[in-house]
C-alpha cells in the first residue's frame, strides 16, 4: 500500500510536464468533490443529491471575496469559502440527517434547489454570466498561483490533505463507529452511540470538503458559475464516485479521473455529437456489468486472485 | 436417509402402489451464502398425507420454499407428477396444480378479504366454489369486505387456506396452518383436511403442533439440520415414540 | 510572421444543448468552408481547425480554451454562443493575448462592460434587437407594453435596453415579468399578458422559451384579440421550428437573411448543400469573420493578435454577409441590420421562405453608439469628447 | 372588477383553473412514474426521456405518414409502451435486486442515450406539431380564454388518472399488481406470471408518459430535451405525494400545477423554485410524503 | 439507587394502527433477577423490547429505571443509561472482524467515538480486554475473522460479548437461544447464568426449559396482555397459561409425550424439558 501511494505521489509531482496543468488541476478538484460525496455515500450510506449546493457555496464565497476585496490572500478566501459550505452542510446536515434512502436523496436535493435559486437570484454571482475574473492571487503573499505550475502544487497539496483527512477519518476511532452504524445502525443505537450526530459530523466534513473543492475550483478557473449549483453538478458527482467505487478510498479519484478525461475528450473529438450517448452507454455498461465501480471490480478479482 | 427400506415396509399396499405425486431427491437449497438444505430426499404418493416434523429451524418451511422454486437457489431433483421442475419458475410449478400456504400467512394488505380470495388463478379444475368455501369459513364471508390483514390472526389462517382450496390445486402444501387458530377453528380444519383427503386431494403438512397431524397423516418424515433423518409411518408412531421425543423435545 | 508556422483556429461551441442548432456543428461547416475557400494556408503557413463542445458550460469552455490557448498554440477562438461561455472565454483570451471573435453570443454588454483588447463580436447584439423591433413596432402604434423576460442576465439585458427605446419613442411599459430559465408552460404568462390590457407582449427571451411562448400565444389567442407579438431575438432556425402558420407577422431584427440578396443566397446554396439546412446569420457570421480575419493576417503578415486585431479594425468588412461592415475599437462589429417580418403561409414559397425584409436599419444607428458605452478600451476617447 | 393583493380576481380564476390544467399534466405524468416506483421499486429517470420519445413519435408519424392525431394519440403509448417493456426485459430485470440506486443510474444513462441520438437526428431547434383541426381556437369564459385544447388536456388527463386508479383497485390485474409489491414471490408461487407483469406493468408506466407527450406535442415544442426538465418537477411531485402512492401522485399533481400558477402571478422568477420548498417542508412534516406509508 | 426494581412499566400501550399490540403492561422487573417474558407468537414481546429501548414509542404509558421516568429518553441515551439489548435477528456488524465488534462498543467508553482525527490505532489498546470477552464467550480463536463467516450460534455469542462489554446493569435478551443447536443452547444458558450475578436481565425465551433453568421470574403475555405472573412453579400451573401457550399436560399419546410437560421436570436442570411449543392453541382438542 506504501508502494502504491509513493507511486502515485511521484506521479503526481511529475504528471504537469506531460498533461497540461489546468487539466490536472481539474481532476484534482473534481477527486476532491467525489471523496467528499464517498464519505457520506459510502461510509455513511447516504446518498445526498445536493453536493453541488457545497461547490458551489464554496465557490462563490472565495470568488465573492477575492473580487471585492483585492486585499485578500486567496488562502484566506479558500478558508472562508470551505467554512461557509461547512455551516450550510450543518443547515442541510440538521434538517435531513434523519430521512433515509430516497427520502435523504429527495430533500438534499430540494434544499440545493433552494440553494441554486438563491444564487440565480442573488446580484454579487451575476446570475447566467457569472463571476469573472477572480484574481488567483498569491498564496500567503509570497507565491504567485497566476504561474500554472505553482497554482498545480497547490492544489495538489490541498487534494492530498483532503484525501489524507477522509483516510485518517475512516481509519479513525470515529471512522469504526461510522462502520458500526452502516453496517448495522439499530445496533449502534443500542451500543449507545447517537448515531444521527455521528452521521452529522460525516456529513458536515463531506460538504466542508466540497466547499473547499468548489473554491480551489473557482481559484484554478478563475470563474464562478451557476453549474457548480446545478442538479446536473451533484448527479455528475453522483455517476463519477459510482463508476469509481462506492466506499473505496480511490475510487471517486478514478471516477473523476475517468469522466473528466472522457468529457474532456469527447468534447473535442470527432465523436463531440455523440458525448451524451456515449457517456449514458458508459453508465448503462457500468451499472449492468461493474457495479462495483473501476476500484471496486478491481479490489474484486485481486481478493479473487489471491485465493 | 434410510427411508427407501422403510417405504417397502408400509403395510397400507393401495397407498404405496398409487402414482407418485411427489418426489424429491438430493434436494439442496440455498439463501444466498447460506446452505439451507443439505440433500432431502423424500416421496408422497398421490393421496396421501404426509407431515415434516423437527425443530425450528431443521429446514422444514425451506422445503416446502424450494418445491416452490422460492429460495434462493436449489439443486437436486423434484418431480411433480413425473415432470421435473428443478428449473421452472414458481408460476409454471403452481399451474402443474401445486397449492402453498405460507408460514407467514402472506396475506395481502392492499386487498380486501375478497380479493385475497379470488386472488390465486385456477389452476386446475375441480376446486371448490366461492359459496362451498363461504359455507366452510362463515367469518370471511361477514368481512369479506375488509382488508385482508385487518382480520384476527386466525381468520387470516383461515383466509390462506382457503384461497388455495379455490384454486384446484391437487398437492397442497401447508405451513404450519394451526399456528394461532382457536382449538374449535384446528379441529375443523382436521376436518377439512380429512375432506380433503377423502377427495384425493395430496398434502404435505409442516406442523408443529404434533398433537393435530398425529392422527391425520398417513406417513411423517422428521427433519433435521437441512435433512431428513427419519421416516415414520403412522403405524408405527407408538414404536419411535423415543425417537420422536430426541428429536423433537430439546 | 507566423508563429510556428500554422495559423490554429479552435472552434468553440455548442454542440449537443439546447443552442446546437443556432451555431453546433453546421458553424463549424461554415468555419472550414471559409478556410476552403481562403486557400487553406495564409502566407504559406498551414490552417489547422479545431473543434469543442462547449456543453453551455463556462467551466468546461473555460479549461478547453486555456488549453488551446496555454498548451496547443491556438490563435483564435471563433464560434461561443451561451454569454456566459463567451465572458468567460474572453476573459482567458484577454490574459494569454490571444483573439476571439463571437458570433452567437447575444448580449451586448460583451463589448460593453465585459470588452476586452482580444475580441470582436461579429454578428449582432441586444442593443439592435432591442432599438430595431421596439423602435418599429412603437411608430406603427404600438405604444403600451407587457414585457416577458428571461430570468437571466440576456433576458435582463434585453429587457433594460427595449423598456428604454419604448420609452424614449414615447410608449409605455405596463408590466414587466420575469420567467425561470427555461420555462415550459407559458400559458400562465400569455394569460397575464392578456390581462394586462399591454397593446404589445415582447419576448426578452430565446430559445424554446420563445417558441414556448409564440406557440402558446398562438394558442391562447393573444393576436386575434388585438395584441401584438414581438419577439426580440428570434433565429431563423426558431421560425422554422414554428413554422409560418404561427409565426406569420411577427416582427423581428436579424443581423443577416439568407435571402437578402443573390451574394447571400449562393453562399446559403453551398451551405445548404453541405448541411441540408439554411444558414442562420450566425452561420454566415463565423464563414465571414474567419475570412475576414485570414484575410487580415495575409495582409499584416503576422499572426500576432494585436497586429491582427488592429488591421481587421482597419479594414472594412464587404461580403456576402455585410456591406461596409466596421469593427470598433471596442470589438463590436457594426454592420446594417434588418427589420424582417415572419412571411404568412400564403407568401412563404417553401420550408425555408420564411422572411420580409422590410426595412435595412442602418449600421451607424443600430448599435449602442461609443458615446454610450462603458468598455474599459474607449473611455478614454469619450473623455476626450 | 374586485382585486386581491394588486391582482384582479378574474386573472386569479383564470390563473387558478391554468393551474389546475397544467396540474393534470403533472398528475399524468407523475402516475406513470408513481405507479413505476410504487410496484416495481424503479426510480425511472428516464421518464422524462419517454414523455419526449411520445411527442416526437408524434409529428414524426404526421410529418412522415399522415397519421392522425387520434390514432397517434392511440398508437404511440403502445410503440413507446413496447419500447419500454424491451428495457424492461433486457435491462432492468439484470438488475431487478439490487439497490433502487442502481435503477436510477441505468435509467438515467439510458435518458442519456434516448436524447442523444435524437438531437443528433432531430436537432434541438424543436419541432412542431400543427394544433389538429378540431381544438383550434377556444372558448371565452368571461375571466379568460380557454384555448379547446386546454380543456380537453384537463378532460383526458383526468379520465386516465382515473381509469388507471380503477384499474388498480378495482381489477383483478390491479389486484395482482398491489399483491406484487407486497410479496411478489407467494405471488408467483400462485401462478402467476410475475416477471410478465412487471415488464408489462413498466411498459404501462412509459406508456403513460408517452400519452402525456402526444398530448403536449400540439402546444410545446417538441425537441430531444423537453423531457429533462421536467423530469426533476414531476419527480418532486411524486415525493411531495409520497413514493409510490398513485393517489398522492394525481393529487400532488394538481396541486403543485396550482400553487405553481399562483407563484407566477406573485413570484414568477420562484415559480419553478416554489415546488421544491413545499418539498422541503412537506418532508420536514411528514418524512414518507403526503399519502406515503411510513416505512 | 437500590430501588427493588430496576425497571418498571406503567400501562404501557402499543398501538399500531388500530391494532393494539402492547396492551397496559405493567411490568417490575426486580434487581438482580433473571426475568423472562413469554407468550406465543405475536403476543408482544420484541413490541414490548422495542418499547423499553425506545426503538418503538409507547402510545400511552410509562417506563422507569431506577425510579427515574426514561419514557421521553433517545434510545442511544437508554443505552448509556446502562440498558443494553440484544436483537431477534442476531446484531453484529457483518464486516467487521469479530475482535472489531467487541471493541467498537467497549469504545464508548473512551470517549474518543468522534475523534476523526486520530488513528484507529489508538483503540488497539482495548484489543486486551475484547480477548477476554471474547475468551469467555469461546470465540478467541476467531478474534480476527470477519463475522459474516461465522456460524450463526457463534454469531449470538459474540454478540453476548458485546453487549456484556457495555457493562450493562440491565440486559434485554431477544430469544437468545434461538436457532441454536443442542450444544450451543446450553453454552449459552451458561454464559447467561454467568453474566447475571451482579446484573439483572429481562429476557424472551421460546425455550421453555432455557426459561426453567435460568428464570427467576416469568411474565406470560398474551394479545398484548400479562397473562399472569410468577416463577415457573406457578406460572406453567396456571391453565390458562397452559392453554395460551405452554400446552395442555395431558394430550393424545405421542402427543403427551412430545408437547411433554415442562410444570413436571421444573427442577433447574432438566435437560429433555419440553418441545417449544409455542402455539398449542390445540389446547384440550382431542382429534381422534
Ligand atoms: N430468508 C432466509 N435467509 C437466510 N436464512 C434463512 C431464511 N429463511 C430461513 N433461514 C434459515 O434457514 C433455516 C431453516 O429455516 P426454516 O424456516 O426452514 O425452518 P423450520 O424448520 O420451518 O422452522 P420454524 O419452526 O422456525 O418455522 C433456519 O436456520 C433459518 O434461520
Ligand atoms: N411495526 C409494526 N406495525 C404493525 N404491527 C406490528 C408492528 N410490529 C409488530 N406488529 C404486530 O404486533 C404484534 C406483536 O409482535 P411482536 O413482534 O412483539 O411479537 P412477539 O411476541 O415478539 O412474537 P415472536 O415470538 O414471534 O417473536 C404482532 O401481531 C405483529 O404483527
Ligand atoms: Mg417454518
Ligand atoms: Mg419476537
Amino acid at each position: 500500500m506504501l508502494i502504491l501511494y509513493a507511486v502515485l505521489l511521484v506521479a503526481a509531482l511529475f504528471a504537469p510536464l506531460l498533461v497540461y496543468p489546468v487539466f490536472l488541476m481539474k481532476i484534482l478538484c473534481f477527486s476532491l468533490f467525489a471523496v467528499a460525496f464517498n464519505l457520506v455515500l459510502g461510509y455513511v450510506g447516504l446518498l445526498s443529491f445536493g453536493s453541488a449546493a457545497f461547490l458551489a457555496t464554496g465557490g462563490y464565497t472565495t470568488g465573492y471575496l477575492l473580487t471585492s476585496y483585492s486585499t485578500l490572500t486567496p488562502e484566506i478566501a479558500i478558508v472562508a469559502g470551505t467554512l461557509v459550505a461547512t455551516a450550510l452542510g450543518l443547515v442541510f446536515g440538521l434538517l435531513a440527517i434523519r430521512r433515509q434512502g430516497i427520502y435523504f436523496a429527495m430533500i438534499t436535493l430540494a434544499l440545493a434547489q433552494l440553494v441554486f435559486f438563491f444564487f440565480v437570484q442573488a446580484p454579487f454571482t451575476h446570475g447566467e454570466n457569472g463571476l469573472h475574473g477572480i484574481p488567483r492571487g498569491e498564496l500567503l503573499g509570497l507565491i504567485d498561483l497566476q504561474d500554472n505550475m505553482n497554482m498545480y502544487y497547490f492544489v495538489l497539496a490541498v487534494f492530498i490533505a483532503g484525501f489524507a483527512l477522509v483516510q485518517r477519518m475512516i481509519h479513525s476511532p470515529y471512522g469504526q463507529v461510522l462502520k458500526a452504524i452502516k453496517e448495522n445502525e439499530a445496533r449502534a443505537i443500542s451500543l449507545g452511540y447517537h448515531v444521527d450526530r455521528y452521521k452529522l459530523l460525516a456529513f458536515v466534513v463531506a460538504s466542508g470538503l466540497a466547499g473547499l473543492a468548489g473554491s480551489v475550483k473557482v481559484l484554478v478557473f478563475q470563474l464562478a458559475s451557476l453549474n457548480d449549483a446545478h442538479w446536473q453538478m451533484s448527479g455528475e458527482v453522483i455517476l463519477m464516485t459510482l463508476l469509481g467505487g462506492v466506499g473505496t478510498l480511490f475510487g471517486p479519484v478514478v471516477g473523476a479521473t475517468f469522466v473528466v478525461s472522457l468529457e474532456h475528450e469527447l468534447s473535442q473529438g470527432a465523436l463531440g455529437d455523440w458525448i451524451n450517448v456515449i457517456l449514458g452507454g458508459i453508465f448503462i455498461v457500468c451499472v449492468l456489468a461493474f457495479r462495483a465501480g473501476i476500484v471496486g471490480e478491481l479490489q474484486k478479482w485481486l481478493k479473487k486472485k489471491r485465493q | 436417509m434410510q427411508n427407501s427400506t422403510i417405504v417397502a415396509q408400509a403395510p397400507d399396499l393401495h397407498k404405496a402402489s398409487a402414482p407418485t405425486s411427489l418426489e424429491i431427491s438430493d434436494l439442496h437449497a440455498f439463501y444466498g451464502e447460506s446452505h439451507i438444505l443439505h440433500g432431502v430426499n423424500l416421496h408422497v404418493q398421490e393421496g396421501e398425507l404426509v407431515t415434516l416434523l423437527g425443530r425450528n429451524g431443521a429446514g422444514r418451511s425451506t422445503t416446502l420454499k424450494a418445491i416452490m422454486n422460492m429460495v434462493g437457489r436449489r439443486t437436486g431433483s423434484i418431480k411433480i407428477h413425473g415432470k421435473q421442475v428443478i428449473t421452472s419458475p414458481a408460476h409454471h410449478i403452481a399451474r402443474l396444480g401445486v397449492g402453498y400456504c405460507p408460514e407467514e400467512r402472506g396475506i395481502f394488505a392492499a386487498l380486501s378479504v375478497a380479493e385475497n380470495l379470488m386472488l390465486p388463478p385456477v389452476v386446475c379444475a375441480g376446486g371448490m366454489s366461492l359459496d362451498d368455501i363461504y359455507g366452510m369459513f362463515p367469518n370471511l364471508y361477514e368481512r369479506r369486505f375488509s382488508q385482508g390483514t385487518r382480520l384476527s390472526g386466525g381468520e387470516q389462517q383461515m383466509l390462506a387456506m382457503a384461497r388455495i382450496l379455490r384454486t384446484g390445486a391437487k398437492l397442497l402444501l401447508l405451513d404450519e396452518i394451526t399456528e394461532g387458530l382457536a382449538p374449535v377453528i384446528v379441529q375443523q380444519l382436521a376436518q377439512v383436511l380429512l375432506q380433503l383427503k377423502e377427495q384425493g386431494l395430496t398434502i404435505i403438512l409442516v406442523e408443529q403442533n404434533f398433537r393435530f397431524a398425529a392422527p391425520l397423516a398417513d406417513r411423517h418424515y422428521l427433519m433435521e439440520h437441512g435433512q431428513i433423518i427419519e421416516e415414520i409411518h403412522s403405524s408405527e408412531l407408538t414404536a419411535k415414540q423415543a425417537l420422536l421425543n430426541t428429536c423433537l423435545g430439546v | 510572421a507566423i508563429s510556428d508556422n500554422e495559423v490554429r483556429i479552435g472552434y468553440l461551441a455548442d454542440m449537443s444543448g439546447t443552442y446546437r442548432d443556432l451555431a453546433g456543428p453546421n458553424g463549424l461547416t461554415a468555419l472550414n468552408m471559409a478556410v476552403e475557400d481562403f486557400g487553406g494556408k495564409v502566407n504559406g503557413a498551414a490552417i489547422t481547425v479545431v473543434s469543442a463542445d462547449d456543453r453551455n458550460s463556462p467551466d468546461v469552455a473555460s479549461s478547453t480554451v486555456r488549453q488551446w490557448v496555454e498548451s496547443d498554440g491556438v490563435d483564435m477562438v471563433a464560434g461561443m454562443v451561451a454569454s456566459s461561455v463567451t465572458i468567460a472565454t474572453t476573459k482567458i483570451l484577454e490574459q494569454s493575448n490571444k483573439l476571439g471573435i463571437v458570433s452567437g453570443s447575444a448580449a451586448s454588454s460583451i463589448t460593453d462592460q465585459y470588452c476586452t483588447a482580444n475580441h470582436i463580436h461579429y454578428v449582432y447584439d441586444t442593443y439592435p434587437l432591442a432599438h430595431g423591433t421596439a423602435q418599429a413596432v412603437v411608430k406603427e402604434g404600438g405604444d403600451s407594453w407587457f414585457i416577458l423576460t428571461a430570468d437571466y442576465a440576456f433576458g435582463h439585458s434585453l429587457e433594460k435596453d427595449v423598456e428604454k427605446v419604448v420609452r424614449e419613442n414615447g410608449g409605455t411599459v405596463m408590466q414587466k415579468v420575469r420567467h425561470p430559465f427555461p420555462t415550459s408552460d407559458f400559458s400562465s404568462f400569455i394569460l397575464q399578458a392578456q390581462g394586462s390590457g399591454a397593446s404589445v407582449v415582447a419576448l426578452a427571451n430565446a430559445g424554446s422559451d420563445t417558441i414556448n411562448a409564440i406557440n402558446t400565444a398562438g394558442e391562447f389567442g393573444v393576436t386575434q384579440s388585438g395584441q401584438s407579438l414581438a419577439a426580440l431575438l428570434l433565429f431563423l432556425t426558431d421560425v422554422h421550428a414554428l413554422g409560418v402558420d404561427v409565426a406569420q407577422g411577427i416582427q423581428l431584427t436579424t443581423g443577416w437573411y439568407w435571402n437578402k440578396d443573390a451574394e447571400a443566397r449562393a453562399w446559403s446554396d453551398r451551405f445548404m448543400e453541405r448541411t441540408g439546412v439554411r444558414p442562420t446569420m450566425v452561420h454566415a457570421g463565423i464563414y465571414s469573420s474567419t475570412l475576414h480575419y485570414l484575410n487580415a493576417i495575409k495582409a499584416a503578415e503576422s499572426d500576432d493578435t494585436q497586429k491582427v486585431r488592429q488591421k481587421m479594425i482597419a479594414t472594412p468588412i464587404n461580403d456576402m454577409f455585410a456591406k461596409g461592415g466596421e469593427i470598433r475599437e471596442d470589438g463590436r462589429m457594426v454592420h446594417d441590420m434588418y427589420l424582417a417580418k415572419v412571411k404568412t403561409p400564403a407568401q412563404s414559397k417553401g420550408e425555408w421562405d420564411l422572411y420580409d425584409i422590410i426595412r435595412t436599419i442602418p449600421a451607424k444607428d443600430a448599435y449602442r453608439p461609443l458615446a454610450d458605452s462603458q468598455c474599459k478600451l474607449i473611455k478614454g476617447t469619450v473623455a476626450v469628447k | 372588477m374586485s382585486i386581491i393583493f394588486g391582482v384582479p380576481m378574474a386573472v386569479l380564476f383564470g390563473q387558478l383553473l391554468l393551474g389546475l390544467i397544467n396540474g393534470a399534466f403533472y398528475a399524468l405524468l407523475s402516475l406513470g412514474l408513481a405507479v413505476i416506483f410504487g410496484l416495481l421499486k424503479i426510480i425511472n429517470f428516464a421518464h422524462g426521456a419517454f414523455y419526449m420519445l411520445g411527442a416526437l413519435c408524434a409529428v414524426v408519424l404526421f410529418n412522415a405518414f399522415g397519421v392522425s392525431y387520434w390514432l397517434t394519440l392511440l398508437l404511440v403509448p403502445i410503440l413507446v409502451g413496447a419500447l419500454g417493456v424491451a428495457v424492461e426485459y433486457f435491462l432492468l430485470r439484470k438488475i431487478a435486486n439490487e439497490e433502487p440506486i442502481y435503477s436510477l443510474l441505468l435509467t438515467f444513462g439510458l435518458a442519456l442515450v434516448i436524447q442523444g441520438v435524437f438531437t443528433n437526428i432531430y436537432g434541438v431547434s424543436g419541432l412542431r406539431y400543427a394544433m389538429p383541426e378540431v381544438f383550434r381556437g377556444g372558448v371565452n369564459l368571461g375571466f379568460m380564454f380557454l384555448p379547446y385544447y386546454r380543456a380537453w388536456i384537463i378532460v383526458v388527463a383526468l379520465l386516465v388518472c382515473l381509469a388507471t386508479w380503477l384499474m388498480i383497485e378495482k381489477t383483478k390485474l390491479g389486484a395482482y399488481l398491489r399483491a406484487g409489491t407486497e410479496n411478489s414471490p407467494l405471488l408467483q408461487a400462485f401462478g402467476i406470471n410475475v416477471p410478465l407483469l412487471v415488464s408489462l406493468t413498466y411498459g404501462f408506466g412509459v406508456m403513460l408518459a408517452a400519452f402525456a407527450g402526444v398530448l403536449a406535442a400540439p402546444i410545446y415544442s417538441v425537441t430531444p430535451v423537453m423531457g429533462a426538465n421536467l423530469l426533476i418537477i414531476v419527480f418532486a411531485v411524486v415525493v411531495i405525494g409520497g413514493m409510490g402512492s398513485i393517489v398522492g401522485a394525481v393529487i400532488t399533481g394538481l396541486a403543485m400545477g396550482v400553487i405553481e400558477g399562483l407563484t407566477k402571478v406573485f413570484y414568477p422568477e420562484a415559480s419553478s423554485t416554489v415546488i421544491f420548498l413545499v418539498m422541503v417542508l412537506v418532508l420536514l412534516v411528514r418524512p414518507a410524503g403526503l399519502f406515503g406509508k411510513e416505512a | 439507587m437500590s430501588s427493588e426494581f430496576v425497571l418498571e412499566t406503567r400501562n404501557l400501550v402499543k398501538e399500531f394502527k388500530g391494532f393494539t399490540a402492547v396492551d397496559k403492561v405493567n411490568l417490575q422487573i426486580k434487581r438482580g433477577h433473571i426475568h423472562a417474558l413469554i407468550g406465543p407468537n405475536g403476543a408482544g414481546k420484541t413490541t414490548v423490547f422495542n418499547l423499553l429501548t425506545k426503538f418503538l414509542t409507547p402510545t400511552k404509558g410509562q417506563i422507569l429505571f431506577n425510579g427515574r421516568d426514561i419514557t421521553a429518553m433517545k434510545p442511544a441515551s437508554i443505552a448509556r443509561l446502562g440498558i443494553i439489548r440484544s436483537f431477534q435477528i442476531s446484531a453484529v456488524f457483518p464486516h467487521m472482524t469479530v475482535l472489531e465488534n467487541v471493541r467498537v462498543a467497549l469504545q464508548r467508553f473512551e470517549g474518543n467515538s468522534f475523534h476523526f482525527w486520530s488513528s484507529d490505532k489508538t483503540l488497539n489498546k482495548l484489543n486486551q480486554r475484547c480477548y477476554q470477552l471474547l475468551e469467555s464467550v469461546g470465540l478467541a480463536d476467531w478474534a480476527d475473522t470477519p463475522t459474516v463467516a461465522l456460524s450463526y450460534g457463534r454469531k449470538r455469542a459474540l454478540e453476548l460479548a458485546t453487549t456484556l462489554a457495555m457493562e450493562p446493569e440491565l440486559i434485554l435478551f431477544d430469544e437468545p437461544t434461538q436457532g441454536m443447536g443442542h450444544e450451543d443452547v446450553e453454552r449459552v444458558v451458561e454464559l447467561i447464568r454467568q453474566t447475571a450475578v451482579g446484573r439483572t436481565v429481562l429476557m424472551v425465551e421460546h425455550n421453555l426449559s432455557v426459561v426453567s433453568q435460568l428464570c427467576d421470574r416469568i411474565s406470560v403475555l398474551t394479545r398484548g396482555v400479562v397473562l399472569t405472573e410468577g416463577d415457573y412453579q406457578t406460572v406453567a400451573a396456571n391453565p390458562e397459561v397452559r392453554e395460551a401457550y405452554m400446552g395442555s399436560e395431558v394430550g393424545s399419546e405421542v402427543g403427551s409425550e412430545v408437547g411433554s410437560d415442562a410444570a413436571e421436570d421444573k427442577d433447574s436442570s432438566a435437560p429433555t424439558n419440553t418441545n417449544q411449543v409455542h402455539n398449542t392453541a390445540a389446547g384440550p382438542l382431542e382429534v381422534h
